[in-house]
């Protein structure tokens, strides 16, 4: 917490003493935080959901918002997420800037058709002429050992889905940018939020320029191998890094991608053609999916560099599983490292 | 609901009767001849192979005309895909509309300037888009007492009967309530979805459905342009001043196909048809003006001429409508532009250069 | 509508009431208690990790084990994921719940034999599931006058007041009331979905939801077992005659968190419950059969203890719960199977070998 | 016709002379024909739909259906595709097999949540306790000059989700079989139908063996280069076959994938390992597609093989567009071509 928000709020929410230097915040919070920047910013963003009000919704993002803008601007809504999305659009007509909130992955699914056929495609009907700044944020993603439909990694969807937009937040630090960013652009986003990183705390720089919201970046520098992942992914393919330098003295690439849709893979293409070699990291089910497209894509712009294929790392093309055996479901670092070992040994 | 009877005969209405002014009826009238006229035109333009497809109003002309004059300019109107009245009561110029039909656009009108929402082809979506643009009337303190009433807003959001079977509408109906939304439901019940009568659709009158969400629901005669106008008049005042929403059941009947794809001969009896013929939303219109001696031959006839000419206007535009260019895919997909799009349209037109500068066929 | 007051007094009705002998009655006494045992216990399995997760029932066993006795064994269940009571009815013994919060499973009852469906957590969705089963049942002439009565079948579909605003609850409604399905919509209006209190889903009670689709709405005391018993099985014997279907609103209470992730002191007041507790569903049963003499110390005991042994198994069954094998994720995705999920299985199963092979940790 | 179907029916419907040698039919002939072999094989099958009884459906696919079987086996439903799909599961439950019409591609978004999370996940969660066989038939694509949303190619969406079984037929043969096979499996079947070869013709020999529903195809013989395709662009590919075959002496392979998800992609790699080139087709948006899995997962199988990277050759990434555009919109004969002669050029 920094005194710009301190400024405006006496108790910062999240206990640190204002007028301190920049000071450690979780994802959540710094979503929080982004939440609230943008609220004061403009009186036309206005939040939607369930449980979002009094509650603060079951993850707390949107904790004391509420208490503080009031109940026109965060609404506790009926419970039903077509309705959700189907009056932000009209709200958005309207001139607001809803922003929704989906309370788990597995209930963005009721409201498809209103994101397909309406959210996605009204800015290019009118011409142009209606635009559509709703944000739609979707925890998503397992490993937090909850029950069927709330560990979902729906996104491959949305990518799929020309006229919406779709990043994934990995830190603090994005999280609070890019839900700004998110909130202040025209168009419809989809805003994936790693649930079960929520708690993941950093430094939080709020004098810094951000980096542009559609673009991807570049974590740890390495001339081994690439991998590209993005959300709760992005962790755990850091900490493989660290692992494969320390254990084998393999040097990895790290790229967050960010960006869903459309994606940004110069900076993949870049490093591919230095590596050579490029592993794709997701929790989603493989089968048709983003990671099917990063690799579709490099094995064409990256045809002469590539030394082995593109291996993909991902979610199963089953169900989530009981919670039990998510552990197993999800990439985690020795399979990613596994990914990497494929590639090098091809 | 009447105030019109299909012999043109007045009769009186304790909660909704009007007064109405000679040229205010014959406005009425020249409405509902002129987007009847423009609608035939427009089918013949699409059996000549000048459309696609055409999705015709005949039959409805009373309905969307009471609803769509019921309107002030500040209303809001978010229509289904057979709203050509009403398009025609938000300042629309039918040709505006012949872009969807021909495959040159999705609607070219302006839909802020002309506070008419792009025709919506899933069926029932536009209900909750509506109630979000209706909370945010709300929102913006355009209803209620303390507001003066002249600023005040309303929406109107149209559907069709077998709509009533899709969660969003029901959607739309759970939300209108709790947040009061100044939105009219106004339904048109043409008697059939296609090919499923309405008993497909629900048990009961469709107008009871607003019942079970606490809000009134009201069934019009929908070929009576009198009492669909004032019925929709006091809702949309129901909702200006904080009591919305309304469900307004415009009892009518689809006189044509569906569309111009579509046979009703295999679905629905011809004397159905000859019924509702005798309940003809216009001729009672014209009936009562002749009767009331506020319109005589002459009248008729200049406002024949007019629609001549709007139909000779359509035929014209139509068939020198431009086909948009390769590059119109790309566009405004995005609000800020997308790098992959931007690729594929640079791919794509330098791909269909090539033919040009060979002069190649396709 | 209610039978057996708060204070455990008798009351008649001129439509509902219900002969109840005092096994039967004791009966239910017995079913409320030991299933509010095993929903404690299992709350305090999750407090104490063994749960991922716990969903309460406490304070709805009246709304529960009434509409569960009503059932007959061939008629149909679809339940929601608080429906612990009602599973209990339909013989699934609270074990069996255990794997879904416990994370090992989706549910282990065989939801065919026992005509229980698996818990379904998208709110909403079980709604037109249940109708399509009804729908099922007519088709196969398990209704109607000319059946014999002992062959008839209904379904009964569980959902809460969050739920009616789904647009999937009120498709529901127009499709059971257009095919004239024999299923009783059960609704518990326990007051709250998560932190929202009912107002945020409806202007007016719930049970009037039902007039808007033709068919009968009624709210009954949900914490009255009696009343629930003879309401269900009243709405059970018109969907089994034909004349399905029926809306009932159970008026209770959530008495503990939305989930065993809940905080609710962040949106209700303590008073609300206070108020409620008075009105325990398992107390008045209790008053009335001491009242009646129909039940003694040594009865009540005789429970007491069954309720212990009861939370004991279920103790010592938990924490012997296996964890289903890696193989679990790949089989039954497909009835036929699938050569990519095959592929994954074996390629899963041999890189998990490595590790076996090596005796490393992974 | 042939005698088989004329004996159980005096007067075919498509006006053929009962007895006779096989005569042609088109694809929506075809699939009536299948869907009335499987109603009368199994009084479990019904049909569920919009229009689908007295019209006989939009397109007539089920055309004389409900007089022949009546109400109950074809049921004019609620205007509610969620109500369609959602009621079919508790059918499916009860013991029946229903096959649901959805009148348009477009149209099948209401119903998504069904889809995704019962009709997908139900046979998974009851551990093959309750089956679901239920067949979801979809028109899909463009070229019919028709208005918005019925024209869209949605099958990636259900490609990508785990439990679904994905498939399209390309002809009057395929589609006779398929649509039985579909409806005897007891899984749940997402069945695309490629709308605007409705018309098409082709010899139905009612005694031959079905190729199994899960298999591709190779349809063309050619060792130049292969092209993946599916549902309406098959033909395309075989017209441009014929064509590169002309007038440029290319001798291409062509492959009817038929089976979307699971892919069966052995006869693929087989026919890349042998020239060394593939062009994959397809109508969709080719972003985060099905056409990007073909390519993740050939590159990597056939890594050695390629001569120059998989090409996809897909809609564009932009909403379909107003209909005098979508001959630009579809790839057409030309367009396959120009991706051979990039492969070739590589
Ligand atoms: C979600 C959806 N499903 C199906 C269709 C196909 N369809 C177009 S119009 C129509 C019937 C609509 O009937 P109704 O609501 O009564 O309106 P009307 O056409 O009679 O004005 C159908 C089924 C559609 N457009 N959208
Ligand atoms: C489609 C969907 N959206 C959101 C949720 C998250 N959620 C779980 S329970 C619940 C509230 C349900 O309230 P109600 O229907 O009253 O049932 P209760 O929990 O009170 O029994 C919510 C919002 C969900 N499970 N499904
Ligand atoms: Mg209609
Ligand atoms: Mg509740």
């Amino acid at each position: 917490m920094t005194e710009v928000d301190a400024r405006s709020r006496p108790r910062p929410a999240d206990g640190s003493d204002p007028g301190q230097a920049p000071s450690k915040v979780t994802i959540g919070k710094a979503l929080n935080l982004g939440l609230r920047a943008a609220m004061e910013r403009d009186p036309k963003v206005i939040l939607m959901g369930e449980d979002i009000g009094r509650l603060g919704g079951v993850f707390r993002i949107t904790d004391g918002l509420q208490k503080d803008f009031g109940e026109q601007r965060v609404l506790d809504t009926p419970l039903a997420e077509s309705g959700i999305v189907g009056a932000a659009i009209g709200l958005a007509i309207r001139g607001y800037r809803p922003v929704c909130e989906i309370q788990f992955d597995g209930f963005i699914f009721p409201a498809f058709d209103q994101i397909v056929s309406q959210l996605a495609k009204l800015n290019y009907r009118s011409q142009g002429r209606i635009r559509m700044p709703v944000v739609i944020r979707v925890p998503f993603g397992g490993g937090i050992g909850a029950v069927e439909h709330h560990s979902e990694s729906p996104e491959s969807y949305f990518a799929h889905t020309a006229g919406l937009k779709v990043v994934a937040c990995s830190n603090p630090v994005d999280a609070y940018w890019m839900i700004q960013q998110a909130i202040e652009s025209d168009e419809p986003v989809l805003f994936f939020e790693p649930k079960r990183r929520y708690h993941e705390k950093a430094e939080l720089d709020l004098t810094a320029t951000p980096v542009p919201l559609h673009s991807s970046r570049v974590l740890r520098r390495g001339g081994t191998a690439t991998i590209a992942c993005y959300g709760p992914m992005v962790k755990t393919c850091l900490e493989a890094a660290e692992s494969a330098a320390e254990q084998e003295g393999h040097d990895l690439e790290v790229i967050d991608l960010r960006t869903l849709s459309p994606l940004d893979l110069e900076p993949v293409h870049e490093s591919v053609r230095r590596t050579g070699r490029l592993v794709v990291a997701s929790e989603a089910p493989g089968e048709s999916s983003i990671a099917s497209e990063i690799a579709a894509r490099v094995q064409q712009e990256c045809f002469y560099s590539l030394e082995a294929p593109v291996v993909r790392v991902t979610g199963f093309d089953t169900p989530y599983p009981p919670s039990k055996l998510e552990e197993e479901y999800l990439p985690d670092l020795d399979r990613v490292l596994h990914a990497v070992e494929q590639s090098l040994g091809w | 609901m009447q105030l019109l009877t299909p012999e043109g005969e007045r009769v009186a209405h304790p909660h909704f009767d009007i007064d109405i002014t000679p040229d205010e009826l014959r406005g009425l009238y020249r409405d509902m001849v002129l987007v009847r006229r423009a609608d035939r035109e427009s089918n013949a333009l699409q059996r000549q192979g000048q459309l696609g497809i055409w999705v015709p109003l005949l039959g409805q002309e009373a309905a969307q005309i009471g609803a769509g004059r019921a309107m002030r300019p500040r209303d809001m109107a978010f229509p289904s895909y057979r709203e050509h009245g009403v398009a025609w009561c938000r300042g629309i110029d039918p040709t505006e509309l012949l872009g969807i039909f021909r495959g040159t656009d999705h609607g070219s009108w302006d839909p802020m300037a002309t506070r008419f929402h792009p025709y919506t082809i899933v069926i029932g979506n536009q209900c909750l888009n509506a109630v979000g643009y209706a909370m945010g009337q709300r929102f913006d303190g355009r209803i209620g007492d303390g507001h003066d009433s002249a600023d005040a807003e309303a929406t109107v959001v149209f559907f069709g009967d077998g709509a009533t079977s899709q969660g969003d509408v029901n959607e739309a109906f759970v939300w209108g309530a709790v947040y009061d939304a100044p939105v009219v439901f106004f339904c048109q019940n043409n008697q059939w979805a296609i090919s499923e009568p309405m008993e497909r659709q629900s048990r009961i009158p469709l107008y009871q459905r607003a019942s079970g969400y606490g809000f009134p629901g009201i069934r019009v005669d929908g070929n009576d342009v009198l009492a669909t106008l004032a019925v929709t008049r006091w809702a949309l005042e129901e909702c200006r001043s904080g009591n919305g929403p309304v469900l307004i059941e415009a009892f009518t009947y689809r006189m044509d196909a569906h569309t111009t794809s579509d046979d009703p001969s295999r679905y629905r009896l011809a004397d159905e048809l000859e019924a509702w013929k005798l309940k003809d939303p216009i001729e009672r219109v014209k009936a009562y003006l002749h009767r009331q001696q506020w319109a005589d031959g002459d009248y008729f006839a200049e406002v024949e001429r007019e629609s001549d000419a709007l139909a000779a206007r359509l035929r014209e535009y139509c068939q020198r409508m431009p086909v948009p260019s390769a590059d119109r895919m790309f566009s405004e997909v995005y609000a800020n532009g997308s790098s992959a799009v931007s690729a594929q349209r640079d791919e794509f037109l330098t791909y269909l250069s090539q033919f040009e500068q060979t002069g190649g066929e396709r």
